[in-house]
């Protein structure tokens, strides 16, 4: 039998390690990657937490759902985004899109 | 340790290999094919959470579009196929020990959560959790407002995606 | 489906045509009037059904079709609004969706739906005709089709919406609401030809006279809810509400009026201004600049026939602590004004030369009547004549249309364009031109006048008459008399001037008949004319023994207390007989022989009594010094010359002298040695300095930001996880 | 006698019992059981398509006037078999800069994408693989795999051709999963349920006969989502030499090759299954083994069409592919999947369930959105052949001009 604590643990370093990618990786794309594997962790809570504490309820599974619409809608605006950038600046490497600062 | 355990910690494994890879490999399509990996492995978790419809939806959705759509991107923003050079960026040892710290956090806060180690309850007899999500999701007085704003969500990104993407004359 | 339903749903159509009408369909004329003419004809269907529903079912008057839904948050309250109709309204709803539909389709052939567009035609003016060529070649002078064709028709949607509202109402609020929409069609129906500089000076009369009653009514509604807590009819009129408002003293000490007595007399001169009675009556010969069907709108079916059936309605509340016939002071009001309408408007009506203006100001008397009727306690002869009324002056508004319209025919073809259609001395002869029309109009005419026995007119302006002398009101039998004679003598001096006789001019000569969409309604109209009356003959009429009176029992049933029935008498049927016959043999005899260039026949024996009533007693001069000079007095010497340039311009003057003054010193004790130097320039070098030093934060790198927002959160967090854990 | 009726199960209690006498774990014997049937399975499709093979070689042959295989065995039935030889003792070539271990991942992925699928294709009321709840979108699933394994195959062979060969796949079948997707819906409706054996048990009535357009959509989007004629421009000669699968050789091609026969004779199976009511069919719910025989009669007709399909059908362009799918087959799989959801609604509202009215009123929309569809389709045609025909200048020809 397969306790709670397992499966938030695993969501936990999921969690980290696409955090990680989000700030470390120079590719705008990886980025989008590091993303969805922290979204991908939350779903993982999110069901676990549905099976575990309330298997009668659905609040749980809508909520994953609609992570998954997100995470859909967002990659796509996102990988366009990126493409736009790219056609614009000829890089998509994070650290050199920063004319933010002026 | 019983089958279900057995399996969940291969696979608990290979995901976290599989997303550490994701976020190191020099090569990006590498890093998608990773990033599929890790995914596969987060929907046999969902089988063993019960939760075989979002199996489906994870390898439907995140494999059959998602990844796909990293690759295409990948593949179109580059001059050469290759990559070369580190792919991290100069602040990355910040970056990992702010993981690192956040994971120790994570679990010494979890571990002092009484039903941290709770073990899992049968599914309440009668419940059909496919066809009772279903119809959560176009009963009025559920979730029927939040599905159809997703769908409104989706047909926006798409059209903000193509819009964004276009080459304007 | 469910009667009360259905009334909720009477309205609609109308509206709803008005909105199509006006967002999608306004370029196509087609579409414009076949969706106002289907709208008028659904709501005409649903008046039907419930007509007939209402007729079938027994005791209406105790219990009507009522629904009502909660609509406005009053305080603790809801202000209810509903529906209801019980056998008043059954009968207001059969004629109204009556007229309405025939006015609805007598306005495509009136607007000349299938003519070519004018040569100079401009929207704002009426059409004037357009140039045709034949098979042959050859020119002709046709009539044009309405610029603004489809704006008339979401016009009269709107107006007809305005009707169907209040007639179903169930509450003074909605009718109110209904009342007032028409007022706002009335205005822009009026003013539907806006570049003529009289259709505008008429809409804006219109519109101001009337609200001069309008303003009083809605004070008595006020004053009515402040007292009872509701408008609902019903609920107003339970007799415990009636007793109370009628013992109450009200609170302007005026005449020892009751609390009842101050509402009715406030609502009835809501009613003055809308049913066009002495005062008040000045706009509604002006109306008659609007298109015809328009006219007939206002005059026969909607706006003028709603004073009357609020009063109807309000009977109870006016009627309240009337005890022995003795007549409440609102009554009493409501029979001097009726009375003396009747009769004045009747004088002016004989010397009128315009078509329409005649019925314009024979509207006005015949309203009077009404009026009358209800101040002496007849109740059901005042709502007899509302109905039989409504038929046969529609039919005569429509009626003259068509005359009108032939003319215009005759006046294309001779070009001859200063000739007006619409002066009786410029007709002649007409009959034979335009058949149809002229046996309608004769069919109105002769109701108008009340002539004997077979027209609608006839039985219930016969049992005005009868009620007021069986309660032994004389003056007011006596002064309806002289009116009804006149009434018959100049209704017969509009017949005779325009279709007996010889033709007096050309164009009278080549007026033409006008399409059947024109002449349909005029038919229909004409058979209720006549019809409608028989369902209100007394039974015992002439001592004979006839089926029971149906529309006194069926309208009666409103009234908690079945009102009596007077027993039959001689002397009021041969009066009436009398003044019909009289009347119209009167205007035969002297008006037969006019010639083409003969003025009036009756302006030299009346001498100077003609010529005041030739211009209606100089009522509008009259308002004009009283009224409207000195308003303009006011509005010039005191409102322009003393507040506007004195007082308000003066105080301008005197800030902006002022403020120079304190702006000046100001910048210079102020804004450039405190403001400029020590917060402005003091802070930019302080933010210059510390920008310099920490510039280096900013990289533009979104990834250190984040890094850095997340350092801080899990600092953040971290410090409340041990601060504040128990 | 029981083991006539329903010979699988019958062997499947047998062996389970005999693995229980051996004092095994119940668990343990049901995985192995389970084990056993995914291997039988799989090795029965792979075995079954030199079988099709051969059937595919002689058709073609023969719809092209030629005999086909003739040598090996009687009609060179055995003909595949001296191929799978040639095949197995060719060289494998790995290209100079190919990313090898996704080189190599990408055919066994191609393969298994598809062997995956007969997981949850019923064969019989009681030999289902798994009956998984969400069959239809395990199905859509599992396809999303074997786009996966062909853009692998054309990234990591280092080659153009293979490259854009991958592109088009990937243009192709995203595409195509569109109207694919929205056409399963239309049984999923109608039968109330998303597992595949549950959908066959739903089928009183063939949803054929239900909805015809959907089964016509379906087997039409599955046509390119298998990527053969006259879908297969992700490989055509003529232009990509051979496309994503350019740079293999060997028995990795063969799997390439076989994954290809396979998907389509799939593509049959799931076609009979979801509207030819599978094994359905007179006696089928005692006998378990008739069942069998007609889902596999089903099969290989519809087989069969997919086969003269691709015989008889020129090669599409690319812009002809987009547009057919994108301007034909997803509006009006759009315009069945609202119009059957309305209908089913509308029916249900009314309190109709009689299967006859059902099939009649049902039969009738789709009828009546062909309908619209060709009226359509005549309109435009008609407008695009005036606009065509119109005379238009080739060249600019002054001296016609001048001489005028």
């Amino acid at each position: 039998m397969i306790p709670l604590s397992w499966y938030l643990l695993f969501a936990a370093a999921l969690f980290c390690i696409g955090l990680f990618g989000v700030l470390s990786r120079k590719n705008a794309v990886a980025i989008l990657m590091g993303i969805e594997l922290m979204l991908n962790a939350v779903n993982v809570n999110l069901i676990a937490f549905w099976r575990y504490l309330a298997p009668a309820g659905i609040a749980g599974q809508a909520f994953a759902i609609m992570v998954f619409a997100v995470a859909a809608a967002e990659v796509a605006v996102g990988l366009a985004l990126i493409i736009s950038v790219y056609r614009r600046r000829d890089t998509v490497a994070a650290d050199e899109i920063d004319m933010l600062k002026w | 340790m019983d089958p279900l355990q057995i399996i969940f910690f291969i696979f608990a494994v290979i995901t976290l290999v599989a997303a550490f890879l994701v976020v190191t490999a020099k090569s990006l399509v590498h890093s998608a094919l990773w990033l599929i990996l890790a995914l596969f492995g987060v929907a046999v978790l969902y089988v063993l959470l019960d939760a075989g419809f979002f199996a489906a939806a994870q390898v439907l959705i995140y494999i059959g579009a998602i990844a796909i759509l990293f690759i295409f991107a990948v593949m179109l923003t580059r001059k050469d196929l290759r990559d070369a050079g580190s792919q991290q960026n100069g602040t990355w040892p910040l970056a990992a020990v702010l993981a690192v710290v956040l994971f120790a956090g994570l679990f010494f806060i979890l571990s002092s959560w009484s039903s941290f180690g709770m073990p899992k309850p049968d599914m309440p007899a009668g419940a059909n959790a496919l066809s009772d999500l279903g119809l959560a999701l176009v009963s009025a007085n559920a979730y029927l407002l939040p599905f159809e704003l997703a769908s409104v969500l989706l047909v926006a990104a798409m059209i903000g995606a193509i819009y964004v993407s276009l080459i304007k004359k | 489906m469910a009667t009360e339903t259905l009334i909720w749903l009477l309205p609609l159509p109308p509206i709803l045509a008005f909105f199509l009408i006006v967002l999608f369909t306004n370029r196509s004329k087609w579409f414009s009037h076949t969706i106002a003419v289907g709208a008028a004809l659904l709501s005409w269907l649903g008046s039907m059904i419930v007509f007939i529903r209402a007729v079938q079912t027994e005791h209406l008057g105790q219990h009507p079709f009522e629904s009502s839904i909660p609509w406005l948050a009053t305080g603790d309250t809801f202000l209810k609004i509903g529906v209801l109709v019980d056998p008043l309204a059954a009968v207001t709803l059969f004629f109204v969706a009556w007229t309405v539909l025939m006015i609805f389709i007598y306005s495509v052939g009136y607007n000349n739906f299938g003519q070519p567009k004018g040569d100079h035609d401009k929207p704002g003016l009426p059409p004037h005709g357009a140039t045709a060529t034949d098979n042959q070649g050859h020119n002709h002078a046709v009539l044009s089709i309405e610029p603004m064709y489809s704006r008339f028709f979401a016009f009269i949607g709107l107006f007809a919406f305005g009707m169907y509202t209040l007639v179903v109402s169930d509450n003074l609020l909605t009718l109110f609401v209904g009342w007032e929409i028409m007022g706002l069609c009335s205005y822009l129906l009026i003013g539907f030809w806006f570049q003529k500089p009289s259709a505008r000076a008429a809409a804006i009369k219109a519109f101001i006279t009337t609200r001069v009653g309008d303003v009083f009514m809605l004070l008595g509604v006020a004053y009515l809810y402040s007292e009872t807590n509701t408008l609902s009819f019903r609920e107003i009129f339970t007799p415990e509400n009636l007793i109370r408002l009628a013992e109450k003293p009200s609170v302007l000490p005026i005449l020892g009026l009751s609390t009842a007595g101050l509402i009715g007399v406030l609502l009835f001169i809501g009613t003055i201004g809308k049913s066009a009675q002495w005062p008040l009556h000045v706009w509604l010969p002006d109306a008659m600049e609007g298109p015809t069907p328009v006219s007939a709108m206002i005059h026969a079916a909607t706006m003028v026939s709603a004073g009357v059936y609020m009063v109807i309605r309000m009977f109870p509340l006016l009627s309240a602590g009337m005890e022995n016939g003795q007549l409440t002071a609102a009554m009493q009001l409501m029979a001097v004004i009726g009375s003396f309408t009747a009769l004045f408007a009747a004088t002016i009506a004989v010397a009128q030369n315009d078509i329409k203006r005649v019925l314009a100001y024979s509207t006005i008397s015949q309203l009077g009547f009404m009026i009358a009727a209800l101040g002496i306690g007849a109740y059901v002869a005042a709502a007899f004549h509302l109905v039989t009324h409504a038929f046969f002056k529609a039919l005569l508004f429509l009626g003259s249309g068509s005359v009108i319209h032939g003319m215009e025919h005759g006046v294309l073809h001779t070009g001859n364009h200063h000739v007006d259609p619409q002066d009786m001395y410029n007709m002649g002869g007409l009959r034979k031109k335009m058949p149809v029309t002229f046996w309608t109009f004769l069919i109105g005419g002769f109701a108008l006048s009340g002539f004997p026995l077979v027209t609608a007119g006839f039985w219930s302006k016969d049992e005005i008459l009868a009620d007021a002398f069986g309660h032994h009101h004389w003056v007011v039998f006596g002064t309806l008399a002289l009116a009804a004679l006149l009434t018959a003598f100049y209704t017969m001096r509009q017949i005779t001037l325009t279709f007996l006789g010889e033709p007096r001019t050309e164009e009278a000569r080549h007026a033409h008949e006008t399409p059947w969409t024109m002449l349909l309604p005029l038919v229909v109209l004409a058979v209720f004319a006549v019809t409608f009356g028989w369902v209100g003959i007394p039974e015992d009429f002439m001592g004979l023994r006839l089926p029971p009176n149906w529309f006194h029992e069926f309208v009666g049933g409103t009234l908690l207390e079945h009102p009596e029935k007077l027993t039959f008498n001689w002397l009021p049927l041969l009066t009436s007989l009398f003044v019909a016959l009289g009347g119209l043999s009167l205007g035969w005899v002297v008006y037969i022989k006019v010639k083409a260039g003969m003025g009036d026949p009756l302006a030299k024996p009346l001498g100077r009594v003609y010529g005041w009533m030739k211009n209606k007693w100089y009522h509008d001069q009259v308002y004009d010094t009283l009224f409207i000079k000195p308003a303009y007095w006011i509005s010039e010497q005191f409102t322009y010359l003393f507040m506007d340039r004195k007082v308000i311009d003066g105080f301008l003057h005197l800030f902006a002298r002022l403020t120079p003054w304190i702006g000046k010193g100001l910048r210079e004790k102020i804004d450039l040695p405190v403001i400029n130097g020590v917060i402005g320039d003091g802070s930019a070098r302080v933010t210059q300095y510390f920008g310099r030093r920490l510039k280096f934060v900013q990289t533009g790198k979104v990834q250190q930001y984040m890094l850095a927002a997340l350092v801080f959160t899990f600092a953040t967090l971290v410090y409340f996880l041990f601060t504040l854990r128990p | 006698m029981e083991f006539l009726r329903d010979p699988i199960s019958f062997i499947g209690n047998w062996l389970e019992g005999l693995l229980l006498g051996w004092k095994m774990a119940p668990s343990a014997a049901t995985a192995l059981i389970q084990l056993l049937g995914a291997f039988i399975v799989g090795t029965f499709s792979l075995a079954l398509v030199i079988f099709t093979i051969w059937v595919e070689r002689k058709l073609y042959a023969r719809i092209q006037d030629r005999l086909g295989p003739n040598r090996v065995g009687p009609w060179g039935i055995f003909q595949t078999f001296p191929d799978m030889i040639k095949i197995f003792t060719k060289e494998y070539i790995t290209p100079d800069g190919a990313d090898k271990v996704v080189y190599n991942l990408a055919p066994i992925l191609t393969v298994s994408a598809v062997i995956l699928l007969w997981a949850v294709i019923p064969f019989a009321r009681t030999v289902v693989g798994s009956d998984v709840n969400v069959g239809v979108l395990y199905i859509v699933a599992v396809g999303a795999i074997g786009t996966l394994g062909i853009i692998m195959a054309g990234w990591s062979s280092n080659n153009k051709y293979a490259l854009f060969g991958a592109f088009r796949t990937i243009s192709q079948m995203v595409s195509y999963e569109v109207p694919m997707v929205l056409a399963l819906l239309v049984p999923v409706l109608l039968g109330r349920t998303m597992g595949i054996n549950s959908l066959v048990e739903a089928q009183t009535v063939w949803f054929a006969v239900l909805s015809p357009l959907a089964a016509l959509l379906f087997f039409f989007s599955a046509q390119a989502e298998i990527g053969r004629a006259p879908f297969d421009l992700l490989e055509a000669e003529s232009e990509l030499v051979a496309g994503y699968q350019t740079e293999y050789s060997g028995l990795k091609f063969g799997m390439f090759y076989v994954g290809e026969f396979l998907h389509a004779f799939t593509v049959s199976a799931l076609t009979a299954s979801l509207f030819l009511g599978g094994w359905r069919g007179p006696g089928a719910e005692q006998w378990p083994i008739l069942g069998m025989a007609y889902f596999f009669v089903k099969t290989f007709i519809v087989y069969f069409f997919v086969i003269v399909l691709r015989i008889t059908m020129p090669r599409l362009r690319i812009d002809q592919m987009l547009n057919f799918n994108w301007k034909f087959l997803t509006p009006v799989a759009l315009v069945l999947l609202i119009a059957t959801a309305l209908v089913e609604k509308g029916l249900q509202l009314v309190g109709q369930d009689s299967m006859v009215l059902r099939t009649v009123v049902h039969l009738g929309m789709n009828l009546l959105i062909v309908w619209g569809t060709v009226e359509i389709l005549r309109r435009s045609a008609r407008k695009e052949r005036q606009r065509v025909s119109e005379p238009r200048p080739v060249a600019i020809a002054p001296q016609t001009q001048a001489s005028d």
